[in-house]
């Protein structure tokens, strides 16, 4: 990587060390779910390990307080840049009452918070998509100013949601950024058994709008790619499908066990372009980072993650009586 | 006050409703110039703009997962289904989004949607233009599901569902649009979502019915009367949640219950309506509970012996009633 | 048009005369049918006026005996070549009781028939594009050698089961036709407000194979183009998106009006390309149809039409108490 | 007789019939080298090939459509939905193409499709994979629903289902796949779809369940009859159509009926048991018709508390049954 890159696309050190210091906390409260999972202590975990280069990336190119996003499930990375905490990611791997996302409802995972403008979000892939655009149409109508973030999986555009959405956006020019996150596997389901495209980029021509494929390993390329995106949103001139190429580093989900379907070896030889350690090369190589910030942010991370731990597990689960409330409006 | 039809008076609640509020808008197929393959939208785009009044690509899981977006964003949009037959490839949108964002999200969301759905038959529409799909959604909680049988009830209820903060399925009996006429005042009236609506009193049998089937029935209860049965006739009005006091007050008065619809009898809301009865009021009852539905055959047929011998009529409903009025 | 474009096409002189005796039939049908429809005397109609050259072309270029259909509901030209009749037409059209699509059960447009290879379709638009996709990868499993032809609007070609069909024929490379009929609008709906691609032939290439767009008021261009289709299909090279660019002539349906939102100037200009007019004026100027022919053929087709009408009319309706049929297998 | 679990049961019948036939084959998400995510597929590919074992791109509607054209061209598609819940976006080719295609044919065409689906909660599956959706079918002539609770009846069905010349949806209880476990037969057989069984002989009271919740009731019995109270339990196992007789049967044996589901009570599928009752055997009654079900939210909640509250459990039905008993 060349030493300038970051300033090239406008980031500032301070802002490359900041999406690194992300990009650590999405690795580490992720990584510490699975320990607590493998402990027994929280049922379920659904992993960013990654992704969280091309997460981070997007997110710093949105804007916080206006722009709205409709995440999917692997969007750790993102929610917490828009301003959810570790905290926050630790109630709802517990499935504590202060789980911002769903007060313990959901499954971790499944994002949400109107104060962050984050959509709630649900299982069943894809339905976030024709809500992105929804909102997008809607901001429109009130003569707001913002885009929309909407990403998923590469398996999951496939479903017939994503060409619906993606038509709708292209025929109304929404400020829509379809943001797919493309890690090669749909759980067990390999890419050339899902898609015979050549890039999932290649679907944006036909509901007439741009279609880019980048690295989603590295966060500059990806923050620049969503960044054109969202200013050609806004100067009216239609969404971008944006493919991040990436890979799953870990199972699809604490129930999934991936050496049935892949190799180690494969596992392995993506393990080397793991992009905390590919960007954090790239930090230091830029002399962005030493040796002292790289420990200054890695502990602050580990302290983060293990007060939200510890908070999270000793937080008060739900009411039990409370499943009834909210099925409807008072 | 006017006399004005069904549809008319679907129009009116809309234009009323998007005078009152900028953030209701209309989207579904051929709802603009067109206004609507049955004219309930006509004259909303010329008044409004195509800005409010949208003519969507097809593709229903779209106009449904856009309103749904655009509802939580906080405006309140009215969602066209062409014919109620094909809100089927929206029903993911509207089932696992719109009815489980309010839950889901610990009343974080809310997504207040109108999707309005023409159903039934009648109209030589054969299987596709002719199906009640209403029990597919009767069990779905965080949704309701509001099938009004006269103008009257129709804009008052529809200005409701409008203005409800949840989402709401409001179906539209094809066949009622210009057969059906009442007095709708111009004025701004909501109706209760939630209340069903004793249309005829009436002493010796109930009967419980909604959309077009209600109306054979009060024809047939006409006919009764003059020989000296009495009839009561509860519109259901919203199909879920029911209301489960009118319906057990209703059945409690006489004793004997009719439940009647188009949609086929097996899984149809009939079954529910019963259910309840012999759950609170079985020994108020003088006889079995019986219902007249729609035959369970997947869908009426086009040729018209089959599509007459499909559907009920004013006088197989009164049929059931006198044999239930002397069982 | 160059005199020998058939010739080229490797169509023989009877080959073309009976494509244009085909696509006057099916006009003659429909024309017909509207002024049934207008007496009263049958409930519905719904055209394939300004379609029929793409549809006896792409007809042409399939296997009757082997290979399948999934049509939509324009289709008649198509299945006129695979075997249905104008009788057939007609009984349909009347909802009589030997109507062998539906035993009048369905509206006309409803096509199908075993006995054809023509599936049953139903009202709902697109679904049948993955029945056509299953029928495909059941050959397959079956090593029969055949491919399977289905059509849709542009409009339709924005429902989820498009995008889903296409994309698993073509992950597993099977030999299916798309074929889009693109008649410029949906209803009432302009093609600007259902897409904003190109040609509907650009949605191809996100599915990994190929797209082309086609004068569908060309039944040789046609004919060629599905031929290679086919071809290339049962090769093992996958799916073949065809989008055929054409005019509806009339309403939508006999319930339609589009008086409301088309010009007539529009329509006027439209007609100037009719595919019969044109068609006819290229035979004539290629030497294979001279006036005797062509009044033979018209001749030929109207007594057809008469005699179906008469015979469909006067044809019994289906037993009152037969709606209670079939609805499970005995 | 061998006892095995209910998710080797499932296996059994699939890999049977795909011995048996050749047109048998399977297609879902992960279905293949996999397994299936709950394993059901286990071992399939290995013996048949990734020609007959099908993972398919991410989307029912295709698993569901192209395994409709499969059926209809003469295969015999076995498709898997994941979880339940998913189906949801396959509703429009379930509902509108599979059921209706031999009536709209007019008997020329039909679909010989299967579709597997696990249901249900209690497996920290949160709301969307914890669902009963068989309620959104039961409205569907030309469909028919299958929801075994043993594993005897789970073999037998679904080699039933494989076989039957209509679509067949196939729910299996996800909770019950490794907790029942019961002797199944290695040999070849069928059980009749569309009949219900008396999983247990009695005589005060009548439970009607099917799924896990069956289970649950087996388990009060016991403690019930300890109590000297006798329960008679049948086991609705396809849930439509419905076995009109042996419900009607049930009900008049014991004059008192308790239906139990774990899918939400009101449009739940003992709304029609209890229609159907209250329509054929009143006068047989001694109690007004109980349903004991889960409650109407849109779906289970996540957090240990919530999930557990609203689970149904058998002490939950003990005391529902009890207290009829003592009615
Ligand atoms: C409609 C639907 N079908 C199936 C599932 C089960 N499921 C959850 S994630 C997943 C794979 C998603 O793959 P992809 O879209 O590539 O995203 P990734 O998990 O790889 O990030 C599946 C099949 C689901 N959640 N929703
Ligand atoms: C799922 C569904 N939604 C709506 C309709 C109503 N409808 C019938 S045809 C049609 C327009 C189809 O347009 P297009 O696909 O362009 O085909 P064309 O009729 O122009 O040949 C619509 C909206 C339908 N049949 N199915
Ligand atoms: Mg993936
Ligand atoms: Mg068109």
């Amino acid at each position: 990587m060349s030493k300038m890159r970051h300033e090239e696309a406008g980031l500032t050190d301070q802002q490359v060390l900041d999406m690194y210091y992300y990009m650590l906390l999405a690795r580490k409260i992720d990584e510490r779910q699975w320990l607590l999972n493998r402990a027994g202590k929280v049922p379920f975990v659904i992993s960013c390990q990654g992704q969280e280069a091309a997460q981070i990336g997007a997110a710093f190119a949105m804007q916080k307080d206006t722009d709205y996003l409709c995440p999917y499930y692997r969007d750790l990375g993102v929610v917490l840049v828009f301003g959810q905490t570790a905290k926050d990611a630790m109630l709802s791997a517990f499935a504590k009452k202060d789980d911002p996302n769903s007060g313990g409802r959901q499954m971790p995972g499944h994002f949400g918070g109107k104060k962050w403008n984050i959509l709630t979000g649900s299982s069943p892939v894809t339905t976030q998509v024709p809500h992105a655009v929804g909102i997008a149409l809607a901001a429109k109508m009130q003569k707001k100013e913002l885009a929309v973030y909407t990403s998923f999986g590469e398996g999951s555009s496939n479903q017939g949601d994503f060409h619906e959405g993606a038509n709708f956006a292209g025929v109304h020019k929404l400020p829509v950024i379809f943001f797919c996150e493309n890690n090669k596997y749909a759980i067990s389901v390999p890419l050339k058994k899902q898609l015979a495209c050549e890039s999932v980029a290649d679907r944006a021509i036909g509901y007439g709008f741009k279609g880019v494929s980048i690295d989603g390993n590295d966060p500059i390329e990806t923050y620049l790619a969503v960044k054109e995106a969202r200013e050609r949103g806004l100067r009216g001139e239609g969404p971008t499908l944006i493919e991040a190429v990436m890979y799953r580093l870990v199972p699809h989900s604490s129930d999934d066990d991936d050496r049935v379907y892949r190799s180690r070896e494969e596992v392995e030889e993506a393990k080397k372009k793991d992009p905390i350690l590919t960007f954090a090369a790239y930090l230091k190589e830029a002399g962005v980072m030493d040796e002292a910030t790289e420990k200054e942010i890695s502990d602050r991370v580990s302290k983060e993650v293990d007060e939200a731990t510890e908070y999270a597990e000793n937080a008060p689960y739900p009411d039990a009586e409370s499943y009834k409330l909210h099925v409807y409006g008072e | 006050m006017a006399v004005i039809s069904f549809i008319d008076a679907v129009t009116m609640a809309m234009r009323e409703e998007m005078r009152r509020d900028p953030n209701v808008f209309v989207l579904g197929e051929d709802v603009g110039v067109r206004g609507g393959v049955f004219r309930a939208t006509s004259g909303l785009i010329e008044e409004f703009g195509e800005e409010r009044v949208i003519d969507t690509p097809l593709a229903e899981s779209a106009i449904a997962g856009v309103a749904i977006g655009a509802a939580a964003y906080g405006m309140r949009p009215i969602a066209e289904m062409q014919f109620a037959d094909f809100i089927m490839p929206a029903v993911n949108q509207i089932v696992s989004e719109a009815a489980k964002m309010r839950y889901r999200s610990n009343n974080d969301w809310n997504c207040p949607i109108t999707i309005r759905a023409p159903f039934g038959g009648g109209v030589h529409g054969a299987l596709y233009h002719s199906q009640s799909v209403e029990a597919m959604f009767n069990s779905t909680p965080g949704l309701k599901i509001v099938a009004p049988s006269t103008p009257y009830d129709a804009k008052g209820l529809l200005k409701a569902a409008i203005r409800d903060n949840d989402p709401v399925l409001f179906f539209e009996h094809k066949r009622c649009y210009r057969l059906i006429k009442g007095e709708v005042p111009d004025t701004d009236y909501v109706l209760p979502i939630g209340k069903a609506d004793v249309k005829r009193e009436g002493t010796d049998i109930t009967v419980i019915s909604y959309g077009l089937t209600l109306h054979f029935a009060l024809q047939a209860a006409e006919k009764l009367a003059q020989e000296g049965i009495s009839a009561h006739i509860l519109d259901l009005r919203t199909l879920y949640p029911l209301d489960k006091e009118a319906i057990i007050e209703a059945a409690s008065k006489t004793g004997k219950v009719l439940i009647v619809h188009e949609d086929n009898k097996e899984g149809g809301i009939g079954g529910e309506v019963a259910a309840i009865i012999a759950e609170h009021c079985l020994f108020d009852l003088d006889a079995p509970i019986k219902r007249l539905c729609g035959p369970d055959v997947p869908a009426m047929p086009y040729s018209p012996p089959l599509e007459k011998a499909f559907m009920l009529n004013p006088d197989k409903v009164y049929e059931a009633m006198r044999e239930l009025a002397y069982f």
